[in-house]
């Protein structure tokens, strides 16, 4: 551990830019993140929180500036170099082989385990096991992480980066997908690092763990810096002002719900982890899906959506049984659902915007079976218009969109289906907070447009803050349902853990 | 052109599907030779077992004019757009080891049917006319094809059993027939007691499982004649006899054959010219 | 207003580009480095002009490359398909060859031209139904599910023709191979009808669309509501169909038909295809980018003709020229 | 705190899933879906061995498979490497004919065995560097990089040997192909210890690792430090090399060069690896899934040789068996 270095310099960043295609989109930034502290930087979606990172960790290469640690160098122009200056970083999408298993991913590119060449298996594992239970997580060490879920692989990412001894360790995004119980023992280990004097430069969108967590705060904003204080010196409404340029009003919306008839009922459905599942949503209503990772959330979503078949069960939409098991079917009853992984379920990252939101509104945007590039403008711009989507422009790939407006990219092409009941499977992971409240205002106006809405989301404030009802999963039952008016945080997630039952 | 004023340099375009088959390349090479001794510009294509390509071959030659174009060996049938382009630009084609064909003024080539009955009549001559054969056959190949149906019937004539006939795959005739020798001398050991080749190089992969097997009374017929053949035969082993093409004298008569044509225009008769093959048994 | 051109996108709808010189001249770099195979092939074209300007570049000889390069366009247009799907076709070349086998076997027999045709297209047709069916429903690997039907095809073809070449076809079925309309050949004006159709397919019919996504991302296209494995089915029976075209053009052109007459067309078509995605950002399957390959390759080899290279030179010249060729489109491109 | 998936019920024991038992059981059944390709192995074996018993099954017969494919072998075990990272080496089969006629040549000019050898290996570097340069650093796709050296390897081969068979090898240098130890033959020894060392580097060494992590998301194995460009150029260079041991082994076992006695194995090699991806969950190339798809390939040409079937027919039943074997790996999986 870095507790054998005393005294760390901290790491200077002077002049750091970097543009794609003419387009600057970190500009001349000065930074210095301090050992012994937690750094947060925040700033909107695409302001450029990533592209410094990757920048910093050598996964792309500055335009020019450079950086002081011991001593002033350029800017890393391999992951090997940021590693030999120290730095770590678990960037924002995920990035683990996914044919291998956790021992192997924690392990790749490190000397764990490792004679002339020759692996030890046994000991790497040893090895991972220690790295995540400093995180207390017991995950499936011999099976490919492809087949685990999105919050155990987020696990076994932090997991690695903690295990690499940075003395200068970012983490980007790290709790996107992290349910708060999660995110907590992740702040133990973080806590324990800065205390050991490693310096940390954190990145989120939730600020409440921000202001639990940091030290010190940096908002970002079209790529350049607009104020660095401690953290005792910012407020939330003042960080909201600085990243998005202007006040924020209220995060929620008003909730007036005139629910209308039911057009959603699950009963009885088996799956894979789910037992007995029995809900109904009405026109004009949200439910919230609450549950910890695992429990089900996601596959309930898939199963609705025709994405996964049932082992049994039925599931109805405006009074018709649907046949399950076919997106296709179930998209024309009217179910559109978007999925929780954005890069691997959501995009075709090559394409572009247009042909992203267009390939789930085929019928929509075509014509005898002839594609009109106008109705696709249309059809696109108005839905990027309404979750501003921060490109250049419809035509611009999608992989090269930052982590939340390829988000919103996914969101306009699920809304652009007009569903009668929209299935949002963590909609709001990796979004700015002033396009979150955006978010929940559209929430909102769908549902008192007559649809029909389901929340999957890991944030229960953000369920308690739209939601109508909320119903909790516990490994694959269905423990409770309740008014989110009223419900609290405690009450919630008591029903997570299986507690509480009344 | 540019070649007329000189009067004593005339283009030749030869077209080949098979110049990676050492006999058709072989021929060609002879056939250079006697080019450049009549001052002739001799150029090679080849188009390896491609015959669609073999067809665009002649347009491209078509194209260039030349003073006769010459057809290294291959099956006629699948050509005739390229005789036709030929013969509408009015360039003789002459044919070696092909077959006749409506735009090919002459075919000079070593009669397979020929060969094929030589070279069973060695073989039921080593089995002393009695026994049972395996055939290792290459159909697609109409020399090849010729050869073993004029084989086959001069070992029904003489009452040899026919135990099998194998399909050798190219390209790697040599591995494929030892592994299917190999496999024969497992399935069928005892019951046969030669193996005839429908060119040298299964031939050759039949001997070396044979030796390979320590199996000492099977005897191997080859055709062709090419070098490695005639080394195997010579060092008295299984492989005992092939019947050598004369390369030298159907490159030499097709030479004649186009010097005479280009001459006085003068079309060869017969247009069929077939140069017997010569039975080589090792060195006496 | 900001350091950065960036903008939500409707704010700036079609209207003006966002940006400056800068921008325009790395848009300009992108365009070329995308063009690099074209500027190959374009200087393929120049090298062959200069060399032998008398033959190489006669309208007539323009005329014998588009001929020679038909019946293989045929089946590499088709084979795009299957590419953008992100499989590959390895049967279309014993395919057509069976189809050849098995027209000419008919017509042989006295069956009038139209149906001996159309029952070749049938064969074509299924031989697409069992390899769709292989890949997107059974899930085998392209390459392995067609590495055996082209293993089985071939045998059927062999079996069919036992083992030679079928000859002595009617004159109005080998017409097809073999008639110009002007100075154009028949089959160069059915691999243009292939060609226009397939392009207008990939690129204007929703039936493209799901093909690309598919070919991009197989989960999310599924997700979208694409019907992924009937889609994927649909890419490799088209792709049969136009393996089957080529084997009856092909057999139409050579008045005959081998049992592997076809077979060298799986390799080169795939090359062309290959070829053709360098020439586009996502690197994907492209028709315009196939028909490039072709004719890198059909001038490469009627160029190195009329200069006559040496053959064994020719092919190692064939070779290193295709890596100079793609190359250049990889042109100041940084890492992967 | 909740474990998710079957292999944890053993390893935490503490959380007690809900549903131990349809764990358990599927858990049988995917290992019983990845030892499909395995089953239908077995499945010939079976067959063949109930059909001709007393041909089939005898030790005999047995050493004589092994023998077959003990070259093919040599070359898949390696294509394996390259395979592992993603990509494949088409020009293994010309790579093979080129070192095996340089390595005859220089025989046959009267150089001494090791020598010749070595220069042939020497020559198989060459050109193991030349696929890894163009596929790992100009950024070509393997499969356009590895065609167009596979045509230049072939005139290569083509021009050194004038066209044509190189024989009178000396004795000293047949023998690594012909002689045997017991009852093995040494090229049969060969394969095994190529195959154990490929087995071991893929399974047990950093550099293993490194390749599979390649071959599973590149982007993230950078991410991990691991140096992409150079793990993969390594892959080519082994790949070359096995392919140039196999020419020289082909060669020796033949007593000659022919320029184009390897080729058939670039196809049957990448079909033996394929073969082999279908037996572990991951789908990935393995070493002990290519050596199973080798036996396949081996034992269904030496059966239906037992059997007497008919070339034609042989070559349409081994398309249908391999879909057959193939499909066993997909029993009851769903859609992918
Ligand atoms: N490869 C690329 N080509 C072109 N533009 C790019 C590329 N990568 C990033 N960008 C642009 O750079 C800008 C900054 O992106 P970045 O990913 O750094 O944002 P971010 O602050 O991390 O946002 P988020 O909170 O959504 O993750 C975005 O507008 C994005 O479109
Ligand atoms: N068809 C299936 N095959 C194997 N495992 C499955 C299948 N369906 C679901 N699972 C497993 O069941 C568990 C529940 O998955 P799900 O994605 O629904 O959880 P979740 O509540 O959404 O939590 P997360 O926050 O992890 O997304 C996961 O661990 C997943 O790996
Ligand atoms: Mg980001
Ligand atoms: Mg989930």
């Amino acid at each position: 551990m870095p507790t054998s270095q005393p005294t760390l310099a901290p790491l200077r960043v002077a002049g750091l830019t970097k543009s794609y295609d003419g387009t600057t989109v970190v500009a001349d930034l000065d930074l210095e993140i301090m050992p012994g502290k937690i750094h947060a930087l925040l700033g909107e979606n695409g302001a450029g929180k990533s592209t410094l990172i990757k920048m910093l960790s050598g996964l792309v290469t500055a335009d020019s500036g450079h950086l002081t640690t011991d001593r002033e160098v350029s800017p890393p122009r391999t992951v090997k170099q940021a590693q030999r200056l120290g730095i770590v970083a678990l960037p924002q999408e995920l990035s683990l082989v996914p044919t291998m298993n956790a021992t192997d991913n924690i392990a790749l590119g490190q000397r764990v385990g490792i004679r002339a060449g020759i692996v030890s298996a046994g000991r790497q594992r040893q090895y991972a096991e220690r790295q995540l239970a400093r995180l207390n997580q017991t995950i499936p060490m011999t099976v490919p992480v492809r087949e685990l879920s999105p919050v155990q692989q987020t696990m076994i990412a932090i997991g690695r980066a903690l295990s690499q001894d940075a003395r200068y360790l970012i983490l980007d995004e790290p709790t996107a997908a992290l349910t708060d119980q999660e995110a907590q023992q992740l702040f133990g280990v973080l806590r324990q690092l800065r205390d050991d004097g490693v310096a940390i430069l954190y990145v989120s969108h939730r600020l409440e763990e921000v202001f639990a967590l940091c030290d010190t705060a940096t908002v970002m904003r079209n790529g350049t810096i607009v104020a660095t204080k401690a953290i005792s010196e910012w407020t939330q409404d003042a960080v909201v002002s600085a990243m998005i340029g202007r006040d924020q009003n209220t995060l929620y919306p008003e909730r007036e719900s005139r629910p209308g008839p039911q057009v959603l009922t699950v009963e009885g459905v088996d799956g894979f982890r789910l037992r007995d599942i029995n809900l109904r949503v009405d026109a004009g209503s949200v439910l919230g899906i609450a549950g910890l990772a695992g429990a089900g959330r996601s596959e309930l979503m898939r199963i609705i959506a025709g994405a996964q078949r049932p082992r049994s069960g039925r599931i109805g939409v405006a009074g018709t049984t649907l046949r399950t098991g076919s997106v296709t079917r179930a998209m024309r009853a009217g179910i559109a659902l978007a999925p929780e992984e954005r890069r691997s379920q959501g995009l075709v990252l090559g394409h572009t915007i247009r042909e992203n939101v267009s390939i789930g509104n085929l019928g929509a945007v075509s014509r005898y079976g002839l594609v009109t590039k106008a109705r696709e403008r249309a059809i696109t711009t108005q839905q990027t218009a309404a979750l501003q989507v921060k490109a250049r422009s419809s035509e611009q790939p999608v992989e090269q969109l930052s982590g939340g407006n390829q988000q919103k990219v996914v969101l306009a092409k699920y809304l652009a289906q007009l569903p009668k009941v929209l299935l949002l499977d963590e909609p709001t992971r990796g979004i700015d907070i002033g396009t979150k409240a955006e978010i929940y205002s559209l929430i909102r106006r769908l549902a008192s447009d007559g649809v029909a809405v389901v929340v999957v989301s890991s944030e229960i404030p953000e369920l308690i803050g739209v939601c109508d009802r909320i119903a909790v999963l516990n490994e694959g039952r269905l423990v409770a349902q309740v008014a989110a008016d009223g419900a609290t945080d405690d009450l919630i997630l008591n029903y997570c853990y299986g507690r509480h039952q009344s | 052109e540019s070649d007329s004023s000189s009067g004593t340099s005339k283009s030749i375009s030869v077209l080949t599907p098979y110049l990676g088959n050492a006999a058709t390349k072989d021929v060609i090479d002879k056939f250079k030779a006697e080019g450049k001794k009549r001052g002739w510009d001799v150029n090679v294509t080849d188009t390896a077992g491609d015959f669609n390509k073999l067809n665009s071959a002649f347009q491209d030659a078509v194209a260039q004019k030349p003073a006769a174009i010459v057809l290294g060996s291959g099956d006629p049938t699948q050509i005739s757009l390229g005789l036709k382009s030929a013969k509408a630009a009015g360039i003789p084609v002459f044919a070696i080891d092909a077959a006749p064909a409506d735009g090919i003024t002459a075919n000079v080539t070593s009669d397979n049917a020929d060969l094929g009955k030589k070279s069973a009549e060695e073989m039921v001559k080593l089995l002393g006319g009695k026994g049972s054969i395996v055939m290792l056959t290459h159909d697609p190949h109409p020399g090849v094809k010729a050869r073993t149906e004029a084989a086959k019937k001069v070992f029904d004539k003489a009452g040899i059993k026919i135990i099998a006939s194998k399909h050798v795959n190219v390209p790697g005739p040599v591995e494929d027939a030892r592994n299917s020798v190999q496999d024969l001398l497992t399935s069928d050991a005892g019951k046969f007691t030669g193996i005839w080749g429908g060119w040298d190089e299964p031939a050759l992969g039949a001997t070396q499982a044979l030796l390979a097997a320590n199996v000492s009374n099977v005897q191997v017929v080859g055709v062709d004649g090419q070098d490695f053949a005639i080394a195997e035969i010579d060092k008295g082993g299984p492989f005992k006899a092939t019947i050598k093409q004369d390369w030298s004298a159907i490159a030499a008569k097709t030479a004649d054959l186009i010097a005479a044509y280009l001459k006085d225009k003068e079309t060869p008769d017969p247009q069929e010219v077939e140069i017997p093959g010569v039975l080589y048994e090792g060195k006496q | 207003m900001t350091p950065t051109s960036m903008e939500t996108v409707t704010e700036a709808p079609e209207g003006a580009p966002p940006s400056t010189y800068a921008m325009r001249r790395s848009a300009a770099l992108a365009r070329l480095r995308a063009s690099g195979t074209l500027i190959g092939f374009a200087a393929l074209i120049v090298v062959f002009g200069i060399l032998r300007p008398e033959l190489f570049l006669k309208t007539g000889n323009f005329f014998n490359i588009l001929e020679q390069v038909a019946v293989l366009a045929i089946v590499a247009s088709l084979q795009t398909v299957v590419m953008i799907v992100g499989d590959f076709d390895l049967s279309v070349g014993t395919l057509a060859s069976l189809v050849g086998v098995v027209t000419a076997t008919l017509l042989h027999g006295g069956m009038p031209v139209i149906p001996a045709i159309l029952i070749g297209l049938a064969v074509g047709v299924a031989a697409g139904v069992l390899n769709g069916f292989l890949v997107a429903y059974v899930g085998l690997s392209a390459f392995i599910a067609t590495l055996a039907t082209m293993t089985a095809f071939g045998g059927l073809a062999l079996l069919i023709a036992n083992g030679t070449t079928i000859f002595g076809l009617p004159e109005s079925f080998v017409a097809i191979g073999q008639d110009k309309l002007g100075p154009i050949a028949i089959p160069v004006i059915i691999a243009v009808v292939v060609a226009a159709l397939v392009w207008f397919i990939t690129t204007k019919t929703t039936a493209g669309r799901r093909w690309y996504a598919l070919g991009g991302n197989a989960e999310a296209a599924r997700l979208s509501g694409v019907r992924v494995r009937r889609s994927r089915l649909y890419a490799f029976v088209l792709c049969a169909v136009g393996a089957s075209v080529a084997g009856i053009v092909l057999s139409a052109r050579l008045a005959s038909a081998h049992p592997s007459a076809g077979d060298p067309m799986m390799l080169t078509s795939i090359a062309a295809v290959f070829l053709g995605m360098t020439m586009v950002r996502t690197g994907q399957a492209n028709l315009l980018g196939t028909l490039v390959g072709i004719g890198i390759l059909g001038v490469l080899q009627n160029g190195l003709n009329m200069l006559h290279v040496n053959d064994y030179v020719q092919q190692v010249l064939t070779g290193a020229i295709i890596v100079v060729a793609v190359a250049m489109s990889r042109i100041g491109k940084s890492r992967t």
